[in-house]
């Protein structure tokens, strides 16, 4: 029942595509939407740039009821809408919408704890100069945190990966499902240690541009 | 005459005020560990004026500052600028006001993320400078400041006087009309300090740029400003034009900021010092603005056939303004010195200090302690 | 591991199953405690897991599969596990929300697909049957949807076994396995198209006990699988089913001879 | 089938009480070792403490072999060694070893990026009193990066409390196992809602307190 | 004298020495963007000297002290503290000589997470002092820079100053043998100012303690070395007794700076300010010590029947030494004047400034430019 790796190579390739489309239009749909969310939470927190108790408590919350949920429930829960944007809730179009929303929700997370080390001298320095909120965020408090923000998506890149792995279970393939089903399902243990090779070698060459990138930005 | 506790904003504006602090107090924390920074001071900064801030270490200078461009919020009084009372007012109202108020932070509070020439490129691209003119004006400050070689540097690989140049670049980049300097050379170098302090009078001098001042050098305010307040515990205990202020410091807080700076008069182990090496009579003559105390010294030791010589002391600008006193050794037997003194006393302040064998402990001289060893 | 039929070696019986809240297990229980015999129910959340477990000697039996899937297991893993009696087969059907009749799928139509490999083939060669697709070289139970060929008249998308009725309203037709018809809501008799459990094409989707080899004549274990065709433990059974499950009670030798036929279908197939 | 609550109620309970064994001995343990993985990485780091270049080659390189392994599969790869150092590789208990090693995985990057933005200025002041390498770490670059590990810790919480969700695949119970089996796969909508309430809840509550402390060791 | 350029550490040891640099470089960055910050220093500090290092803004001080206690690695040269050569030593041991060296940070760096209490504490717990007798030290110590009330506040909600004072408290903790002080008093007032250097005086006196004094304020190296450096573009362009740098200063930096720090001699403005209110020949007296100049003026004046009066100056001590200059104003026909000026330069340095009319310009006043308005 194994297939020979001439068969697989090909699938292999294909999911390989598919990964790449999944978590690159996630990372940048929702990696884009979760810095803003992640700002927000930043800058409405108490004491900082528009504190504002009502809509933090408000966003925090939300957060919290997303981040939660098992994604591949959330997957589901969110099939309705899924279907009124996408079209489908099948395959890989439609799974990127729920892996772009979560994306979105958790990083986030790691956007709003990059930026809680920022001195509040420089964003006080551009406060004085009259510049606007808006300025402020994105001339100050995301070039000041580059260098961890950086690592955080990195981070995020992995996580992303991970969560693309049950795209398989609506039928949107990628690596994750190539190994879970050639692999993990069929007890072939040699598809999933080379599928786990690709994905690592994916994530070694991301990690090389991210260390790089932070390094770089943090000047020292 | 100096004014002392506070002036009243009505009587004290000649030109139209730049900045008004009618009763303001500022309270950090609540409950026990409430810290009252700053606390029902009012104030008036004329437009045009270079306004000295002077104060021991925790005052509330830097607070009292950051009232002005609303970068704390008051806990009581109002804060007028430019006409426009910031109490109350919306943050984006406010943006428009510090759009025109420069600020020398004493922290420097440099962005990390940006080199030299982004940090004073950062307030004109606030403003929206045309790209070619951001980059020319960005030069000037730059060559100005003496960075010009540091442009593309990042502030970690600067020396501590070199980031707090940048700050004083990066605040005069849009050429503010009134600026806000918190310690602003206290990491640079005489030299440097000189430069800056030259500019800062042409610009006030040339645009009319209105300053304020902190310092803890007393140089500083000695050369470079108009008015001065002295602040302490919060409070504003002494207002008034920096000749007056020099010349008769009426609060406490003001009388020995006085005494470390001019450097006139010896402290006790300095004195000490003197009286081994002077055995004669040692006076401390002051030295006043339209008093002739220091002009007519001479004619009367000749007079008098008191010889002697000029053993301590400093006479210096105040404001442009001589001032200052001089600590003589006067040798002569004691009638015709308590004749000469006699006679000096009626033009000018005379301190005896006695001599090595009776001396004369003069209070005022304790003022001094730090200036000299 | 070992002969006594018993991991734990405290007369506890460990039982893989997927979906141990079944009422029909409750039933099981009960019994089995009345006949004496303490078992554990270790509840299972896929079917990867509970054949490796039981082959490493963490359970001492398994009940959720069938003979396809245990032969590719045992194929796949080069494993002799062996079934140990019988219990049911179970229709595999094609329901659709947006179509009353096979006719209506339209061409260039997509139909939801279990995607784990038995289910996987089974479900191809139902819709190959209802006329829906063709299968290179006819199919066969290790086709994937690789095999489909491009004159079929709808394409198959596989997706998780539990997605397929979920799918229902973004695809035109869904193969649903018989385990989540009634959670679902749908009607076991609204199936547009089902493959005939009776038929002797069904013989290697019989249900069935599965023990170590060494274990087969486990006089526990076979305890179990008598049990399990009690009157009560069937009627849960039927019930639960909603009435499609049609019960089996061949030998373990039929079945093993079964087993073994799949077994060599598989390893000359690949 | 869908049972009824009068049945669901003490199940959910127990599910309740083994995700929080599960994520508490996680944390506990995984983010421990997180955290020294995370400091190590962070030392390391060249221009760091420690620099040490073959040490960070090797330690980052490890981290992100195992990060990227859908954690289905790693749960499966690291059989054998659970096997031998839990006793088994079913159950709660057995599920806690890879969950646990993973968290530390994961929590070292989480770690590490926190410290990234520590001023170098207050390491330095503690290297010029004398202080041991191990002392800086521990009484300086923890405490300095606290605020941004808590929310960093927080973030954890909520990814562990996600991964906990499919110990129901080796038969280790808890909520998200619980949510999928009484739920999902019954299409039982009530009882995913019922138990994502539950874990919001949780969160919600572990957020709060993160945020506070967070607030708290800002001293803003 | 003062020693150009660097001295040879053969020749100036008097004490064991402290700190010894031999041929220290010290370069940031590579290729284009290099930083020779420090460029083959030579120096040795003496056991239990202040050791002044001034010079301008990134002239390379910080980078220098910091090469002291290892917190920057030389790119050449070695440092040798305490007989001990740094120059690849292993960092554990490093430590043991660290812990014996204190440091003020020229931006304090203080620990964010600790109180102010804490901050002080830590050099303690580093030492291991057990907890009573560091609660002790540390209360005395917060006494001492007047924080006693700050105790359990956080850096960030202290002024200026006050982290300055924290910082100033934590080195002192462990009572170490040297003290790397990097402008540690920039952000204080004078009156604290003060309080700090006779404190560092007094350790220095009573504990035998070494310091090395980074600062811009001349006025604390005027009151607080025994030697001095002046650093220029990495380099060290001038060493030796402060009084001999302050009396003579022969590199270009020292004179600019010693000049800035008197306040003795009139700037261009101030000198024409002078002119304008005395009319009659203006005179600059240097005063040293030893030379009789300052003793025999007024005996000259009236031998030769001159008029006048003292208008500018300033004599101080530099360390513990007389040292200055006065301006007078002589009113007397020009040949009175020309004969007494005969008599007083064979006694005194004297710099003839003209009159209003015919102004005589001096160059030496140029350099004091920046002194006062
Ligand atoms: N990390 C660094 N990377 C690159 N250049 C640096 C770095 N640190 C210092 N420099 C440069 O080295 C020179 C000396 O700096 P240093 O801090 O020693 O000056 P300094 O004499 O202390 O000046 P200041 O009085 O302004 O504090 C400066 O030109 C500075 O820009
Ligand atoms: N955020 C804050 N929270 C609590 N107390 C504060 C805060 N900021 C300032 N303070 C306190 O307010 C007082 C005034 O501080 P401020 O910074 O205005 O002093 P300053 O006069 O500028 O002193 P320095 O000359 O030392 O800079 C100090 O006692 C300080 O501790
Ligand atoms: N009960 C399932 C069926 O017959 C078994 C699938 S094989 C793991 O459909
Ligand atoms: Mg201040
Ligand atoms: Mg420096």
């Amino acid at each position: 029942m194994n297939r020979d790796w001439s068969t697989l190579w090909p699938l292999l390739w294909e999911a390989f595509g598919q990964t790449l489309q999944m978590v690159t239009i996630a990372l940048l749909t929702g990696g884009i939407a979760g810095l803003a969310l992640g700002l927000a939470l930043y800058v409405t927190r108490p004491g900082n740039l528009l504190a504002n108790k009502a809509v933090f408590g408000v966003l925090n919350v939300v957060v919290n009821i997303v981040r939660p949920i098992p994604f591949i429930i959330f997957v589901t829960l969110l099939g309705p809408v899924t279907l009124q944007v996408v079209g489908t809730t099948l395959g890989t179009e439609a799974f990127i919408f729920p892996l772009s929303v979560m994306t979105a929700f958790g990083t986030s997370r790691i956007v709003e704890q990059n930026l809680v080390g920022i001195d509040p001298g420089v964003v006080e320095a551009a406060r004085a100069m009259g510049a606007s909120s808006w300025r402020i965020i994105t001339t100050v408090l995301v070039p000041e945190a580059l260098a961890p923000l950086i690592l955080g998506y990195t981070f995020l890149f992995i996580a992303v990966l991970d969560m693309s792995a049950i795209a398989g279970l609506i039928g949107g393939g990628g690596l994750g499902d190539f190994a879970l089903r050639y692999g993990y399902q069929r007890y072939n243990w040699m598809v999933v240690l080379v599928t786990v090779a690709v994905i690592i070698v994916i994530v070694q060459v991301v990690q090389w541009l991210g260390n790089l990138l932070a390094r770089r930005v943090l000047h020292r | 005459m100096s004014e002392t506790v506070s002036e009243s904003t009505a009587g004290a504006t000649a030109g139209t005020p730049a900045i008004e602090l009618r009763g303001v107090s500022k309270t950090f924390g609540d409950g026990d560990r409430a810290v009252r920074a700053v606390d029902d001071v009012s104030l008036t900064v004329r437009a045009g004026e270079i306004f000295g801030v002077i104060g021991y270490s925790g005052a509330g200078k830097s607070t009292l500052v950051r009232l002005v461009n609303a970068l704390e919020t008051v806990t009581a009084g109002s804060v007028v600028v430019e006409g426009t009372d910031l109490t109350g007012l919306p943050e984006r109202k406010i943006r428009g006001i510090r759009a025109r108020i420069g600020m020398i932070f004493q922290q420097f509070n440099l962005l990390n993320s940006r080199t030299v020439a982004g940090n004073v490129a950062y307030p004109l691209k606030v403003a929206r400078w045309p790209k070619e003119e951001r980059a020319a004006r960005v030069a000037e400050l730059l060559d100005f400041v003496g960075l010009a070689d540091k442009a593309r540097a990042y502030p970690r690989q600067l020396s501590g006087g070199q980031k707090q140049r940048v700050g004083i670049a990066r605040a005069l980049a849009t050429s503010p009309t009134i600026l806000l300097a918190d310690e602003a050379t206290s990491a640079l170098d005489p030299e440097t300090t000189r430069d800056v302090l030259a500019l800062l009078r042409r610009v006030n001098a040339e645009l009319g740029l209105t300053i304020v001042v902190i310092t803890h050098e007393m140089d500083v305010v000695r050369s470079l400003c108009d008015r001065v307040a002295v602040m302490e515990h919060g409070k504003v205990v002494e207002v008034g034009d920096v000749y007056d202020v020099f010349s008769a410091p009426s609060a406490d807080a003001a009388q020995r900021f006085v005494g470390t700076s001019m450097h006139d008069r010896p402290s006790p182990d300095a004195l000490a010092r003197l009286r081994e090496r002077h055995p004669g009579r040692l006076v401390t003559v002051g030295v006043r603005e339209g008093a002739s105390s220091g002009t007519e010294l001479f004619r009367l030791l000749r007079e008098h056939e008191v010889d002697g010589s000029v053993v301590f002391g400093g006479i210096s600008e105040v404001g442009e303004r001589p001032f200052g006193s001089i600590t003589v050794e006067l040798v002569a037997p004691d009638e015709r010195i308590a004749a000469f003194l006699a006679a000096l006393r009626t033009r000018a302040d005379v301190v005896d200090l006695g001599t090595a064998e009776r001396p004369v402990d003069d209070p005022r001289s304790l003022l001094t302690e730090g200036g000299d060893r | 591991g070992g002969g006594s039929g018993n991991a734990e070696g405290d007369g506890t019986l460990r039982i893989g199953v997927v979906g141990a809240s079944d009422d029909k297990w409750a039933v099981f229980q009960e019994q089995a405690e009345a006949e004496g015999l303490t078992i554990e129910l270790v509840d299972l959340q896929d079917y990867t897991q509970a054949n490796p477990s039981l082959s490493q000697g963490e359970l001492d039996a398994n009940q959720f599969q069938h003979l396809q899937f245990l032969a590719g297991y045992n194929v796949d893993a080069d494993d002799d596990l062996t079934p140990i009696g019988a219990t049911a087969v179970y229709p595999l059907g094609l329901y659709s929300e947006k179509h009353d009749s096979l006719e209506q799928i339209p061409a260039g139509g997509e139909v939801a697909v279990p995607n784990d490999p038995t289910n996987l083939a089974r479900a191809l060669l139902v819709l190959q049957d209802a006329g829906l697709i063709e299968l290179k070289d006819g199919g066969s139970a290790v086709s994937t949807e690789a095999d489909v060929l491009p004159s079929s008249k709808v394409t198959v998308t596989p997706v998780a076994a539990e997605q397929t009725p979920i799918q229902l309203k973004s695809v035109d037709a869904s193969i649903v396995n018989n385990d989540f018809l009634a959670d679902s809501g749908l009607d076991p008799d609204s199936a547009l198209f089902q493959d005939d459990p009776d038929s002797k094409a069904a013989e290697p989707y019989i249900n069935v006990w599965v023990a170590r080899a060494e274990d087969s004549d486990d006089p526990d274990l076979k305890k179990l699988v008598e049990i399990s065709h009690s009157d009560e433990v069937v009627a849960a059974e039927k019930k639960q089913s909603g009435g499609t499950a049609v019960i089996k009670d061949n030998s373990p030798e039929e079945l093993q001879e079964i087993l073994s036929g799949l077994e060599d279908d598989i390893r000359s197939a690949s």
